[in-house]
């Protein structure tokens, strides 16, 4: 473990300066640009962005699994103390599955349909654990199944024999059959309905406790964050605008594109914002994103800086990162033209 | 056996019945109701007249069309396809005798197809949009678009002719054919191992080399490119990458998982292979002189022998209709969303 | 919900909607679709020399393919002859000036074409033997040899000497068994061959595609009971019903051409279902139905213009596969009447020369088949990968 | 472009009666002779609702609930196997289809995938006058001024820049625009939306939901507004009816529905959906299971077997639809503890 300020909570993943490209069709497309990202150990960190803001592709990167035409382009993966960008292909492979697991959108596809449910789990735990015997993987199974309430006969069934829900809750069995440090969840919910995406949603908080892991949720839906998150990213355009905690950010969001987009997230309760804030535009295409700071052709309190210079995320309060020229003090050359209380 | 299987498989075995009616009723219609006289095409036209009505009856085709199609089902029900003319032999019998040789060049050269085409088929799909890719992609096409009987041809002149490593033609060296008491499936590889006759099994598979290796290549054309379609669909499937992010070996991902899904398509393509390979078999009988149903059939055309190339047909119509009835029941039993 | 990959279409679209030249276009393809895009362009580079040579065939062709033009069995690059005369008696400086000399020649072999030609007096012998004995001792002047044979000759007949070299006719590919010039009949080749392969797709695409439609947009009793018999004949080896057909129609190249199209009906039939089916599914089907448009309109402008992709690729993986099956009839003597040439027919008379060496005959009309072949199937593959991914299986 | 003709003005533009659809499961050729009783999945199973004029009725449910099929049902791109479709007082049953075609002009739809609801082979300007050439084929030289005028108002400006490109050249925002374009151009009455903007992201949602409604209102149409997902229908529903494998359980006016559900299964629905609040975390328990198959439903109310409040009766009689108040209809034997 490494040793880090007492007052610091203890970092399990920090990620410093990832940048990922795809090379599509003659066209150079910057995925995710220079993201600094710290996931606490034990929390659940909900990581929100719009279709093609990259946050898909950060969490495949976070376990080195990015396919050409995609490729890592630079930056720093510490995990748990080891930078995982310099290990060998066979090396990270040891860390999926066992340190990081992930769990994918669409429960339907996620597991192979002509392997049994109870295979699956048991060459997942004998790949990193070989000489763990088949009866005890089993019993592991068996154990972890009960635990995310499933009957252990499904264990015999086949993947299209499951529901939905059933079959997710097996995917994440396979995530903790190895007691991973680390879940990244990529739209884990999406296609599920929404009374079984609540039930799931309580497991995962009880297992977050439980088997004290970490979850990085990676959602287009800000509403689930509010309720399961501790703390929140927001991601715009391959960049990260803002991280905080999900109290100070949903009261008190500082980016104006985390104020947009909290204020067009649709509320069932009634007479709460009757009318949904309608942003401007359209998310921007990542192959010629526009110049200096991303968001600015739709910004509401756009300055002449925001138009050349790229800000950066910067601590704007203590955890509350924001990446915006409206809290940081402008280079000279340069005046401010609203005035925000700090 | 699940009820559902069960079912599958009684669908499958009726669905098989009109399959095979339609089929020979085709070739009735092909054989007799085109236009132009069947007679004439065949005995061309210097025949005289008489022997156009005297084969015209041989064949039962001066009956009226339905007697003749009565007569021509009650036939292939009972596996009775008349007899071969000018050599009054029944034209069953003569399919027996020369049957075995094209099944056991139809399993070498399926062995070849297969194993090349699942192999390379695999090798490309999993390094997608590599050189090897591309280079198995392009040599599959040539590889299909060689017109068999050339390369055969071309085999012979190489391995035969100039250096003289192999048998170019017969099955057997002369003087091998097993007696009567030695031949129990017909198949001389089959039954040379059974009686120990190792010899027999070492001529009979020098023989066998080159027309199998010139069958098996050139079907591995198209199998190479339909497993690698197959594979590309299952390795694109989400369940291959959850399995890399658990860690999983890739040769395990490719070979086991992605194999064992991409394998249940692949077989029903070995079903549609069966009916290139006979038709394939046809001409590497008649490069090779490969004394099988194949050449029989082409030299009952120059014998203008209808009954035979009749019954020939009808019989290898039932062939791939039994073997698409078996690989669809495989399919069954390999594909776990139907046996549950 | 939302793409994993970034968004591209904005930025591809410029790629793609500059209203730039066609051939701009394509060349531009060449990032697009990378390698699938060569593919494309090698196959239908073949096709268009294919076509050049249908087209262009009196021009290329140096002889009439059906003319017994040279000796039979003449190797490739042979043919050309050499005047020789004993030496110290040359009657005649060079050739051009022989007047009433008799020149010997031997029998079968160029040199009797060549006298005929240049209408000189010539006397046949049997061997080459008998020849060289002549002319040693005066029964004649000159004789003709093979120029390829005029070192190991005058090795061995010192006293022969060479008048004129190079004379007449060289066969790039040399000659057949009848002495007909086998790059000739190449070249008048690839028109038959184009002409079958053309003709049988055709065929089977008229019928195939329109069933495939009505199966696909009608459906119900109509769709299975189709589907059922074109099944079974998909499942048919096609050579065999090609074979009986053949046998029955007789040669002639028509009839060789719905003898094969018959059997890539089901083809058609079936990639055109599959297409129907799915776009009938479509929403923008949908759609137009909740506009109000009549089925016919729907057939015309939903339906069929986002089928035609699909059948080009069949079309031209068909005439692929039609040309080598039009090869493997003539092989066994179905294809077409001995009078036009086609290179099936000189692959199968080539069959029985093997044995004795003449390894030419067989050789070059079986490279011509397999290249228009791979080209026909190198176009269509790539041209399925581009139009849509993995749709051709 | 000619108005609207007039109609003598009717309550309710939609009457559905006890509307059925039930699909045959198999269709193989030998199948039918085999089995002895055919097996159906009986995807509508009885429903029934009003539609007012110039209203939004909202129908919400989650997967294999029915409800698209039912949207479907109303526009006759599918025949009922059972009950009526009463439209605009015209039993839709009985009307000839040379006339149904007619009568399409005046009932539209927008579907969900805006890229698989354009003709890849059609472009923008061609797709929305399509409509236009089928039912106006007398003034088509105005044909292209209109479809300029519709593509102003849902926001394609400037439209002489898309009315010649092709769909896959444009976003999916401006996509979704041209679908709804395309609808509108004829001026129907009813517009069928089925989740006409779950492929949109949060920030484009809002403008095309504000789009909807503002045409709704200067075209005064109806909308038949399909979804699963309840908080976005808060925004534009007047009245919502839930939806569950394949039976209403709840009508009524959004306000009710939404501040005190009466039925077990739509309460558990509103308690579901995350309230994006993190003070506001949700605390009740959710029912067990998941949706049955729908192959063979349970019997009685089918909420029956996941239903907290479930008695012996829920499992044999099915609860018919009764108003318990004012304009909230529910279908349950003891939602009268509710009130």
């Amino acid at each position: 473990m490494t040793n880090n300020q007492s007052s610091e909570p203890d970092i399990l993943y920090k990620i410093r300066k990832l940048v990922v490209e795809y090379h599509t069709r003659g066209v150079v497309v910057t995925a995710v640009d220079h993201v600094d990202l710290d996931i606490q150990r034990g929390e659940v960190l909900g990581l929100v962005g719009e279709s093609g803001c990259g946050k898909s592709t950060l969490g495949k990167a976070l376990m080195r699994m990015i396919e050409p035409p995609g490729e890592i382009v630079g930056g720093e993966l510490w995990f748990d103390g080891t930078e995982l960008l310099s290990l060998p292909e066979r090396e990270i492979r040891e860390y999926r599955g066992s340190k990081i697991s992930m769990i994918f959108q669409d429960p339907m596809t996620s597991l192979n349909p002509v392997q049994r449910v109870d295979e699956h789990i048991i060459e997942t735990i004998k790949v990193h654990e070989p000489e763990t015997k088949k009866s005890a993987a089993l019993e592991r199974a068996q154990a972890l199944f009960e635990r995310l309430g499933i009957q252990k006969r499904r264990l015999n069934d086949y993947p299209h024999q499951l529901s939905g829900g059933m079959r997710q809750r097996t995917m994440v069995s396979l995530g903790l059959a190895l007691n991973a440090d680390l879940i990244i969840a990529d739209e884990a919910t999406t296609s599920l309905d929404v009374i079984v995406e609540a039930k799931l949603v309580d497991q995962l908080e009880e297992i977050r406790k439980e088997f004290w892991v970490t979850i990085l949720l990676i959602t287009h839906n800000i509403a689930l964050v509010a309720q399961i998150a501790d703390r929140i990213a927001v991601m715009y355009a391959g960049k990260i605008v803002e991280i905080g905690y999900v109290n100070d950010v949903f009261l008190n969001p500082l980016h104006p594109y985390t104020q947009g987009l909290l204020q067009s997230v649709p509320n069932i309760k009634f007479d709460e914002r009757e009318d949904l804030f309608k942003m401007p535009g359209e998310p921007p295409s990542l192959s010629d994103p526009p110049q200096g700071c991303r968001f600015h052709p739709r910004c509401p309190h756009v300055m002449p800086i925001c138009t050349q210079v790229e800000p950066q995320l910067l601590e704007n309060s203590p955890d509350q990162l924001v990446d915006c020229w409206l809290y940081q003090n402008l280079p000279e050359g340069y005046e401010s033209t609203i005035e925000v209380e700090k | 056996m699940s009820p559902g299987l069960r079912r599958y498989i009684f669908v499958r075995i009726l669905l098989t019945i009109p399959m095979v009616l339609i089929l020979v009723t085709v070739v009735f219609f092909v054989l007799r109701v085109i236009p132009g006289d069947p007679a004439v095409a065949i005995l061309r036209e210097g025949a005289s007249e008489e022997q156009l009505a005297s084969f015209r009856a041989a064949a039962g085709l001066d009956q009226p069309l339905h007697i003749q199609y009565f007569r021509y089902i009650s036939g292939v029900v009972r596996l009775d396809f008349g007899e071969a003319m000018k050599r009054s032999v029944p034209v069953m019998q003569e399919i027996r005798t020369f049957f075995p040789a094209t099944v056991e060049l139809a399993i070498y050269s399926m062995l070849i197809t297969a194993s090349v085409g699942i192999f390379f088929g695999a090798y490309a799909a999993h390094n997608r949009k590599s050189a090897a890719d591309y280079g198995i992609r392009i040599s599959s096409i040539i590889l299909y678009s060689l017109p068999i009987f050339w390369l055969g041809l071309m085999l012979q002149m190489i391995f035969g002719a100039q250096l003289g490593w192999l048998p170019v033609s017969g099955r057997l060296s002369p003087g091998m054919t097993p007696g009567p008491e030695e031949t129990i499936t017909g198949l001389y590889t089959i039954d040379a191992i059974l009686n120990r006759n190792w010899v027999l099994f070492k001529d009979a598979i020098l023989h066998l080399i080159l027309p199998s290796i010139t069958l098996g290549l050139v079907l591995a054309g198209i199998f190479t490119r339909l497993t690698r379609a197959n594979m590309l669909d299952v390795l694109e499937q989400d369940y291959i990458t959850a399995g890399r992010a658990r860690g999983i070996w890739e040769r395990v991902l490719v070979y086991r998982h992605g194999l064992r899904n991409a394998f249940i398509p692949i077989v029903t393509l070995l079903g549609l292979q069966v009916a290139l390979l006979l038709a394939g078999a046809i001409l590497t009988e008649t490069t090779f002189s490969w004394p099988g149903l194949g050449r029989l059939v082409v030299q009952r055309i120059y014998d203008r022998d209808f009954a035979t190339l009749q019954g020939a047909i009808i019989f290898f119509a039932l062939i791939v209709a039994g073997v698409s009835l078996i690989v669809d029941i495989l399919y069954g039993f390999l594909d776990p969303r139907i046996r549950y | 919900m939302n793409i994993s990959s970034p968004n591209t279409t904005a930025q591809t679209s410029k790629l793609v909607d500059e209203n730039i030249g066609f051939v701009r276009r394509i060349w531009r393809g060449r990032i697009w679709y990378g390698t699938e895009w060569y593919i494309t362009v090698i196959g239908g580079l073949i096709l268009l020399g294919v076509t050049m040579m249908t087209i262009l065939a009196p021009v290329l062709a140096p002889y009439d393919p059906n003319e017994f033009i040279g000796a039979p069995f003449t190797p490739p690059g042979r043919g050309q002859q050499a005047l020789v005369s004993r030496t110290g008696e040359n009657p005649v400086p060079s050739a051009s000036e022989i007047t009433d000399e008799v020149v010997g020649v031997q029998r079968n072999q160029n040199g009797v074409n060549l006298a005929k030609e240049l209408n000189y007096e010539y006397e046949r012998y049997q061997n080459q033997e008998e020849l060289l004995t002549a002319l040693e001792n005066g029964e004649v002047d000159l004789i003709f040899i093979n120029q390829e044979l005029v070192p190991e000759v005058l090795g061995a007949y010192p006293n022969l000497g060479v008048v004129d070299e190079k004379l007449g006719r060289s066969y790039r590919l040399g000659t057949d068994n009848l002495g007909r010039d086998i790059s000739s009949r190449i070249v008048w080749g690839a028109r038959t061959i184009l002409g079958v392969a053309l003709a049988s797709a055709l065929l089977s695409s008229f019928v195939g595609i329109p069933l495939g439609l009505i199966s696909g947009f009608a459906g119900g009793k109509v769709d299975r009971t189709l589907s059922l018999v074109m099944d079974s004949i998909y499942s048919f080896p096609g050579l065999l019903l090609a074979i009986a057909l053949a046998a029955m129609l007789g040669p002639g190249l028509l009839n060789v051409a719905v003898a094969i199209s018959v059997i890539y009906i089901p083809t058609f039939y079936r990639v055109v279902r599959g297409q129907v089916l799915s776009i009938k599914e479509s929403l923008y089907v949908d759609a137009a139905r909740s506009l109000g448009a009549k089925s016919s309109n729907i057939l015309r402008r939903y339906i069929f213009p986002n089928v035609i992709p699909s059948v080009v690729v069949v079309f031209s993986l068909n005439i692929a596969d039609a040309i080598i099956t039009a090869a493997g009839l003539a092989f066994i003597g179905l294809g077409l009447p001995p009078d036009i040439p086609d290179w099936g027919y000189d692959l199968s008379k080539g069959h029985s020369f093997l044995v004795a060496g003449q390894w030419w005959m067989i050789t070059f009309p079986g490279i011509m088949i397999t290249l228009v072949a791979a080209g026909f199937s190198l176009f269509g593959e790539g041209l399925s990968e581009i139009l849509n991914p993995r749709l051709v299986k | 472009m000619s108005e609207k003709p007039e109609v003598n003005i009717r309550e309710n533009l939609v009457e559905v009666i006890n509307l059925k659809k039930w699909f045959q499961i198999q269709s193989g050729m030998l199948d039918g002779v085999l089995s002895r009783e055919t097996i159906y999945v009986r995807a509508v199973d009885g429903v029934s609702f009003n539609i007012r004029r110039g209203e939004v009725f909202g129908l919400a449910g989650e997967s294999g609930s029915g409800k698209t099929t039912i949207g479907r049902l109303v526009i006759r791109l599918e025949e009922p196997t059972e009950g009526e479709v009463i439209f605009d007082g015209i039993d839709l049953a009985s009307v000839k289809p040379s006339e149904m075609r007619k009568m399409r002009r005046r009932m539209q739809v927008i579907f969900q995938d805006p890229m698989a609801s354009l003709n890849p082979r059609m472009t923008i300007g061609e797709a929305i006058t399509h409509g236009l050439k089928i039912h106006f084929p007398g003034d088509s030289e105005n044909h292209r001024d209109t479809a300029f005028n519709m593509m102003e108002k849902v926001g394609l400006t400037p439209p002489s820049s898309f009315y010649d490109k092709y769909p896959h050249q444009i976003s999916g925002g401006q996509r979704q625009r041209v679908v709804i374009a395309r609808a509108l151009v004829t001026l129907p009455d009813l517009v069928l939306a089925d989740e006409p903007i779950a492929m949109a992201d949060v920030s484009v949602r809002a403008l095309l939901l504000d789009l909807m409604v503002r045409l709704k209102n200067e075209l005064n149409l109806t909308y038949l507004f399909i979804t699963h997902d309840l908080a976005t229908a808060k925004y534009i529903c007047d009245r919502i009816g839930i939806l569950y494998l394949g039976k209403m359980v709840e009508i009524g006016e959004l306000r009710d529905v939404y501040t005190h559900p009466l039925h077990p299964y739509t309460q558990a629905l509103m308690a579901a959906v995350p309230i994006p609040d993190p003070r506001e975390r949700r605390t009740q328990t959710m029912p067990a299971g998941e949706i049955p198959n729908p192959i063979n439903p349970p019997s009685g109310c089918r909420f029956h077997p996941r239903c907290p409040i479930a008695q012996a009766i829920c499992s044999s009689e099915q609860p018919e639809l009764q108003e318990l108040e004012l304009g909230h209809l529910v279908a349950c034997h003891f939602a009268e503890d509710f009130l």
